[in-house]
């Protein structure tokens, strides 16, 4: 179902549900993923990983590797180059480059389990794997902090003794704080005062992990000239360029970077893991070197989502009005600073109007894998708690829990808690069309079979839409079909979603703008593809660069007629003059005579696009609860979101049902099940539990486009805030079919079971 | 026991109709062998032990995790993988039907997906949602949430040779 | 990999004899769904392979009129494909269709379920209430060991070296014989255990009244679990709501679990009572529609 | 002059306000600028010639990708908030 705030433009492409440009090669097996890559001579690496969650290395000693038959090369961290410059721009941002490079592979001491602490080449995997066995450190085992409360707890172990924390602008030393900072606006004191209800809750989340298919891995040539090439599976071509450089110490101008296929990221693979060491094994052994990570290691040492505590206080008056709301946000950083508390914080109060707001985040650092994006990254572990709460003060006041959002919710102009003001925004919208779903407008049949009890719950979710830095390439064949070149890695159907935006404006069909994806050389620069940007910038680009095609078209049609170009007008794929309405040519008859009229024809598109205004989501789910057993199943599931505009309407729904059933996996069964040692217990697909599909039931969407003003046709960005909602919105459920509330992710059998029988006993 | 003291094991198979002879270190799994030894790389890795389904092939007519199943095991047996369900003549149905539904994004998880739903539709040509739902259960997907999936199949077994 | 040599035998002396040789250092191949998965990830290394899959006995799968052959390697899709399997052991079709996956079901066996000797085991609690017998080969020929005492703790069994697990003898079921066994999992596929219970009864004529009953618990022990008392509590009795209840309690109590990622002590013991009164339910139902 | 939006813990360094209007060309300036009437605060927001690591600048909405060189004119607002994904990580990427 789609809901448009306005008549749907007249458009010929976007709007419709063409086959993916992609889709042939990946269902036929043909697709190249990184893993896939075989280049001529290529040997085989893995790394040796440290058992410990937190060590001093004492020693390490390859030499029985190294004299293994089939090894190929050793490294350790101390093959590593010292990075010269310890800080390096990334745009937004900056990266302390000895961290990085730390994180890759240990010299002094290692910060989690799963750390890298050497690395093999040989002939075959196996007898690198092999080989590896026989490298001998020795480990000064250190106590590790799991955290929050552990690592900021008197006299805890200090993960990195060099780290200076900021207090709210004050730098503080031997500590596990890496930042706490504070946004607050109004007098939330006087705000409490005057509410009739105030309410104050403690929630928990536990780590847990994006969970894509494909593990990660990297191929790498160091050629004898020194120049790179790196084959991997990346979000980000330019980022894991510019890490990669950074990390080896060298100019990026030395190293191609080709994303291949990628498996699923999800945020998870904008960082580099394996990227540096691939390229140095294969320095020191002059082949190409390809690395593979198995799943254990993508578990315990790739970027999970924080685990957090979080504080929601809010208060509100009578009418339902809210009045004041304060936020504490403690957020595991992993090993190394920097969780994503920032964005938790900015995104935590994003749908409701509250004059007076407090939010503290504490960026923590503890003995875990260093945590890295995931879908909304931070938000969820907001919002699970701000949802919750807001669900129990509409309960207090009596109110339908939409009826108690829309009338709080946030419009343009409002400011969030952080901040910055609201540009145009659909979150009234979507909750209307929440409110007249049909599945809300249902009525719940309360009583399920054996015994078992069902509820309804609701939850909102907001997330930004990048815009950030992209280019393309355009080539018109004489054909009249449109080579289109990119460097946005494609996760989700992308290619589809930007030569649709490029076919529309050039007024042809989807199946004749060919999209590829291509190399670090081979286009202009691109951020990552993340942040929900990609639809909506390199579909801008592609657009600007369509605009230059057609205005170089009219000139050759100009020059076919003997016309000035501003004599001719072009529209809906068809070149006319002006003056003369019969003499017209079809976008593919000037595409045949381009060699006739000036040669080959290209254009590109380059941007710094604005961002959308971000997009708000509201999902309903329906569940049922076994009370004996304390399991819950999803039976009936709603998700409605802003699209501003969906260009290809089923990737728009995809994105929808995936966040939908990852929130899911959250929800009930996914963390790290971490021992006192800081060893991940459950680092198997087994154990870790992601949803099958006998988890999840059909997932019903309501597209609502609000369109976005920045954008030629109106994009948001829509690939993230579908994971916020759906962890409130189970736990809200269960309170409707139970009478208990969950504050504590996963919501598994036992804690549903152990919450029951806590009601029981003080009933 | 250095790798040198184990014979590799000469094996007879037909992979996708094309008759092979192999010569395999006896460790070495039929996934591996199919993407190293015999270059068919559309069969994934998604975790190596059996609990994800990526790497999904049929076996005798069974579907099988090939990781969970050594290359030699496959000596006088039928292997089909992802690169044996199109014909020159076109897509089997059910690629058809995953196009057309959008039951792909990232697609690494999708050959795994198509084996098991080609091997489901050959034994029951109109199965029902929740008969889908559990034949797939052991094919993970991140990212489409199962739907798109589950309707494609559907669509494929609407679609097929048996409907009349 | 710990490198290995890959031996495809066909007769149960040639297992028999490379058992024999390499010891600890070899082991049999069926499913491989167990083994291939736990020598990857570390937790032993092997020299030798054996595949039994060419000996024929371990793949037979035969009925006469005192009961059922299964080999140790046939595969759990053979068991719930036969419909007269289905019918007469539906304890051990329970277990046969939920472990793994199908992929997994395609190779997996219940030969291999129970010499991998994991408490959490799904198809040795139903074949101890269907009083299953395990023959096993070695050196000094075979003999026959009942499957509630052929675990001896986590990874151990009663084989000593150079013997192996040849196939299960199941009694052919009673008139008025029903069995069923349940599991309690977080998802709805692809899952091990957290409490699984099987449970069978034999009633008396009427079909209320029952005479004989067993019950046996995965994952809340070190070995999967007769309890002998729960049992024997409900020889006798009606099969009420109360009695099915008390032997219920029993079981629990006969119960020794632990923590770990898969479930709590205080979960898994209240799991077992709630999943001994649905198996018992469900096997009197079978029993009664026999 | 642009409205600038002071952190909260800078607060106490412009007599509690929330925010000021401060003028400046570019982001630079107004840093500068925001420094000599209330001293101190230019080592809380800029090192070098940079902003400080984990710090984002969010101008009429948008977080900068200019820096420091980022123009502004007299309608400009601008905040100073943590970096999306904090600050000290090669992946470095500002957005998921």
């Amino acid at each position: 179902m789609t809901i448009t705030d306005k008549p749907a433009q007249e458009y010929q492409v976007i709007g419709t549900r063409p086959i993916r440009p992609d889709g042939l090669e990946k269902v036929t097996g043909q697709a190249i993923y990184g893993a896939d890559v075989r280049l001529p001579g290529m040997v085989h690496g893995t790394t040796l990983r440290s058992p410990h969650a937190h060590a001093r290395i004492i020693s390490i000693d390859t030499s029985k590797a190294t004299a293994m038959p089939g090894v190929l090369a050793v490294i350790t961290g101390a093959d590593m180059p010292v990075a010269e410059n310890a800080t390096v721009d990334m745009g937004e941002e900056e990266a302390n480059l000895n961290y990085a490079s730390d994180k890759l592979m240990a010299r002094s001491k290692v910060v989690y389990k799963g750390h890298p602490v050497a690395a093999v080449a040989a002939w075959d995997s196996n007898t690198a794997q092999e080989a590896a066995k026989l490298i001998e450190v020795e480990y000064g085992v250190l106590k590790p902090v799991i955290n929050v409360d552990a690592a900021l707890a008197p006299n805890a172990p200090i993960v990195h003794e060099d780290l200076v924390g900021d207090d709210l602008g004050e730098k503080v030393r031997s500590t596990n704080l890496a930042k706490h900072f504070r946004h607050e606006f109004g007098d939330v004191e006087a705000g409490f005062k005057a509410s009739s209800i105030v309410i104050e809750r403690e929630f928990n989340l536990a780590t847990v992990h994006q969970g894509y298919i494909e593990p990660q891995n990297a191929t790498a040539l160091w050629q004898s000239d020194g120049r790179v090439t790196i084959w991997t599976s990346t979000q980000g071509s330019f980022g894991a360029r510019r890490a990669t450089a950074g990390v080896l110490n060298m100019s990026e101008s030395k190293i191609k970077v080709v994303p291949c296929e990628i498996g699923g990221g999800f945020g998870g693979k904008i960082g580099i893991y394996l990227e540096p060491i691939a390229a140095l094994l294969s320095k020191k052994c002059g082949r190409p070197v390809q690395l593979i990570m198995d799943r254990q290691s993508v578990f315990d040492a790739t970027g999970p989502t924080p685990g957090a505590k979080v504080r929601i206080k809010l208060g509100a008056d009578d009418s339902g009005k809210l009045l004041a709301g304060t936020a504490d946000l403690r957020y595991e950083a992993g090993a190394y600073p920097g969780s994503a508390v920032g964005a938790g914080a900015m995104c935590v109060f994003a749908p409701y109007r509250i004059e007076n707001t407090r939010i503290d985040g504490y960026d923590v650092v503890v003995n875990k894998p260093k945590s890295s994006a995931y879908r909304a990254p931070g938000a969820t572990q907001s919002s699970y708690a701000m949802e919750s709460v807001v669900d129990e003060v509409s309960e207090a006041l009596r109110m339908d829990p939409l009826e108690f959002r829309l009338r709080n919710a946030t419009r343009e102009g409002d400011r969030r808690a952080d901040g910055p003001e609201f540009q145009r925004i659909g979150n009234i919208e979507v909750q209307q069309a929440a409110k007249e779903s049909p599945h809300w407008t249902s009525e719940l049949e309360r009583d399920g079979p054996d015994g078992r009890k069902r509820g309804r719950g609701v939850a909102t979710g907001f997330w930004f839409n990048g815009g950030m830095r992209s280019s393309v390439n355009m080539s018109v064949n004489n054909d009249g079909t449109v080579s289109l070149i990119e460097g946005s890695v494609d996760i989700g159907g992308t290619r589809a979603s930007i030569s649709m935006q490029a076919a529309e404006a050039l007024g042809l069909p989807a199946q004749d703008v060919r999209p590829t994806v291509v190399d670090t050389e081979s286009v202009g620069y691109n951020d990552v593809t993340g942040g929900s940007r990609t639809t909506n910038a390199s579909g801008h680009a592609a657009y600007n660069a369509a605009q230059e095609v057609i205005a170089k078209m009219t000139g050759r049609a100009a020059l076919l007629w003997d016309l000035k170009p501003e004599d001719v007008e072009f529209a809906e794929g068809v070149f006319s003059a002006k003056a003369d309405p019969e003499l017209k040519m079809t976008f593919k008859e000037v595409a045949a005579k381009l060699n006739e009229t000036g040669g080959p024809l290209n254009a590109t598109g380059s941007i710094q696009a604005r961002g959308g205004a971000g997009s708000f989501g509201t999902h309903i789910v329906d569940v049922e609860v076994d009370p004996d057993t304390g399991k819950v199943d999803i039976v009936r599931y709603t998700a409605v979101q802003d699209a501003g505009k969906a260009i290809h309407p089923a990737y728009v729904e995809g994105q929808m049902q995936g966040g939908a059933a990852q929130g899911i996996g959250w929800a009930l069964n996914e963390e790290y099940f971490m021992n006192d040692q800081g060893i991940m217990d459950n680092s198997t697909f087994l154990d870790y539990r992601m949803p099958t599909s006998l988890d999840v039931p059909m997932i019903e969407t309501i597209i609502v486009e609000v369109p976005n003003p920045n954008h030629p046709f109106g994009v948001r960005g829509v690939g993230e805030t579908s994971i916020i909602p759906p962890v409130p919105a189970i736990s809200n459920a269960i309170y409707d079919a139970l009478g208990v509330r969950l504050r504590q992710t996963p919501m598994k059998p036992s804690r549903v079971l152990d919450a029951l029988r806590d009601k029981q006993d003080s009933a | 026991m250095v790798l040198d003291e184990v014979a590799k094991v000469r094996v007879s198979t037909m992979i996708n109709g094309a008759p092979m002879e192999l010569l395999l270190a006896p460790y070495q799994s039929l996934l591996g062998t199919l993407r190293d030894t015999v270059g068919l790389t559309g069969t994934k890795e998604g975790c190596n032990d059996g609990n994800c389904g990526a790497c999904t092939v049929n076996l005798d007519g069974r579907i099988v995790d090939s990781c969970m199943v050594l290359g030699v095991e496959a000596d006088g047996k039928r292997v089909e993988t992802i690169e044996g369900m199109a014909t020159p003549e076109g897509l089997h149905s059910l690629q058809q039907a995953f196009l057309e539904e959008a039951a792909l994004q990232c697609g690494v998880c999708t050959p795994g997906f198509l084996v098991s739903a080609k091997a489901l539709l050959d034994k029951e040509p109109r199965p029902s949602e929740a008969r889908i739902r559990l034949w797939l259960a052991g094919n993970l997907c991140r990212c489409t949430g199962y739907d798109k999936i589950v309707r494609a199949v559907q669509r494929a077994s609407e679609a097929g040779p048996e409907r009349s | 990999m710990h490198p290995f040599r890959y031996v495809r035998a066909t007769t149960v002396d040639e297992v028999v004899s490379v058992l024999s040789e390499y010891g600890p250092r070899a082991r049999c191949l069926a499913g491989g769904t167990d083994i291939l998965a736990q020598v990857r990830a570390g937790g032993y290394e092997l020299d030798a392979i054996v595949d039994i899959k060419g000996v024929p006995d371990v793949m037979r799968m035969d009925q006469d009129g005192h009961g059922l052959h299964i080999g140790a390697a046939v595969p759990c899709y053979r068991l719930y494909e036969d419909e007269q399997v289905c019918s007469d052991y539906p304890g051990i079709i329970d277990a046969a269709s939920m472990i793994g996956g199908i992929q997994i079901q395609s190779r997996a066996s219940l030969g291999g379920n129970l010499c991998n000797a994991s408490p959490s085991a799904d198809s040795v609690a139903p074949l101890i209430v269907h009083h299953t017998t395990a023959i096993i080969a070695g050196p000094d020929g075979t003999r026959q060991v009942p499957v509630e005492a052929f675990c001896t703790s986590p990874g151990q069994t009663v084989l000593e070296r150079g013997e192996f697990l040849v196939g299960f003898r199941i009694p052919k079921p009673l008139a008025w014989f029903g069995a069923a066994y349940q599991r309690f999992i977080p998802r709805n596929e692809m899952d091990i255990a957290v409490v699984g219970v099987g449970s069978s009864v034999v009633l008396d004529a009427s079909g209320e009244r029952v005479q004989s009953a067993r019950i046996a618990l995965a994952a809340v022990g070190p070995t999967p679990i007769l309890a002998t008392e729960a049992g024997a509590s409900l020889a006798g009795q009606e099969a009420t709501p109360e009695a099915i209840s008390a032997a219920a309690k029993l079981a629990r109590e006969a119960a020794s679990p632990i923590i770990d990622m898969r479930g709590t002590v205080e979960h898994r013991r209240h799991l077992v009572e709630v999943l001994t009164v649905r198996t018992l339910k469900k096997a009197v139902q079978r029993a009664r529609e026999v | 002059m642009a409205r600038v939006f002071i952190p909260t813990p800078l607060r106490k360094l412009v007599d509690g306000m929330t925010d000021v209007r401060v003028p400046g060309a570019t982001l630079k300036e107004l840093i500068e600028n925001l420094e000599s009437r209330y001293p101190g605060m230019r080592q809380y927001l800029m090192e070098e010639d940079h902003l400080v690591p984990g710090l984002a600048a969010v101008v009429d909405g948008e977080a900068t990708m200019e820096g420091l060189r980022q123009r502004l004119d007299d309608e400009t607002e601008v905040h100073f908030l943590p970096a999306i994904s904090g600050g000290a990580n090669a992946e470095a990427s500002p957005k998921e």
